[in-house]
């Protein structure tokens, strides 16, 4: 873990800095590619972290709804929503793939 | 063992050629995928994809007799009848060259971070996954 | 579908162009057999060989989608890494070219009169059949 | 069956005229590529062939034991022992193939 990827927020509250990433149908349907998040330390799994992303509403909400299929990865590797994630991790999200 | 992702299309001749030259060489299985009707665009995960198809290969290899590999993937525009991807296996043998070919294949239908967006008349849609892609990789577990 | 049987070397990527050209082929399969480390010659039973490849060639269409198929076989003299032969499925899908390409070169194995000779430094022989190739045709019976 | 085929012998028992073929370790152990036959007419499979060239002795004796792995065309078409023979008929015999 970077040790600059773990700041205190206002509150004195841990926080962690991740990428998100999101591709094709997702990337399109959010409208960014990717973002920085500070994110209270209690989230701490892909799992977690989707949760936390529908919970904004909108079209965040049906990107993230439980019944759309959304893959993971945790700094490039394929991840299970039960799958850690820590400051400075890139975390990835996107439908599943269709290449090949 | 090859693997590239790139936009520029490929030679399946000269790339099958290039893993041909041991003489220990009996068998080279490949596979090439194509653009049926409909334009399309490729996204990819840079970064990512080359790393994931470099872990298929070594599956592939630590379970089959690989005596070398190559895997194009493009992404991009791409025209109906164009190439998409080519996976070639050499080996010792036909059957480890044929088992890890298409074993290849089958994961980087599932496991390769690529999204297809076709382009028709009415407009552009994503591909939807299919069942069939996620059997066909899980066939190999067994 | 094209069946040769020919001194003459052949180029895969030309092959597989040639039958990729439909925009409703998504795959092409292919496989190549190479002289490994010895000199040898390649007897063949002219007029049956080309019989006995179309057999084969008409079995894999009518159990898999094959959109068109190319095998090429050549006899005479080889040298270590010749291409000795070719065969080249496509169809919509992969699977289909997968097995059909597989099947064929498992059958043709057991199926198509051709014998190799070596000619090592103690002398020329015959090669002897594998019973393993016998096993590989007939794991398609089930 | 072509009528020329089917011929009387001298004590006029039916004869029946076939072209046979041998092909790699068998065409040089027999000294021959070819060879045209006038069977007595009870020679009529591929099994019954295969012991009428056996009983030659010699050479014909070691290709045809009944522990060689030999394989018999009829008409350029696999065939098994049993498989008939009748006058034209152009019938191979050659070892397990190794092409490939």
């Amino acid at each position: 873990m970077c040790a600059s990827c773990r700041t205190l927020s206002y509150f004195g509250e841990m926080r962690v800095k991740v990428t998100v990433l999101f591709f094709a149908a997702l990337r399109e349907q959010l409208g960014r590619p990717r973002e920085e998040l500070d994110l209270p330390s209690n989230i701490n799994t892909i799992g977690g972290l989707r949760d936390h992303l529908r919970a904004r509403g909108g079209a965040w909400a049906s990107a993230f709804a439980p019944n759309r299929a959304v893959r993971a990865a945790v700094n490039q590797d394929m991840a299970q929503p039960a799958a850690a994630i820590k400051a400075g991790d890139e975390v990835a999200f996107f439908p599943p793939v269709t290449g090949g | 063992m090859k693997v590239a992702v790139q936009r520029e299309d490929f030679d399946l001749g000269a790339e099958v050629r290039a893993i041909s030259k041991d003489s220990k060489v009996g068998a080279v299985a490949s596979f090439v995928g194509l653009v049926r009707d409909v334009r399309m665009t490729l996204e990819h995960y840079p970064g990512m994809t080359e790393n994931a198809i470099r872990g298929i290969v070594d599956q592939a290899a630590s379970r089959w007799q690989v005596m070398d590999c190559t895997v194009i993937h493009r992404y991009g525009e791409l025209q109906p009848n164009d190439q998409i991807v080519l996976v070639a296996v050499a080996s010792a043998h036909r059957g480890d060259a044929f088992a890890a070919c298409e074993f290849i294949m089958d994961y980087l239908k599932t496991q390769a971070p690529f999204w297809k967006k076709e382009h028709r008349a009415g407009g552009a849609a994503w591909v939807e996954a299919k069942a069939a892609d996620d059997q066909a990789a899980g066939r190999w577990k067994s």
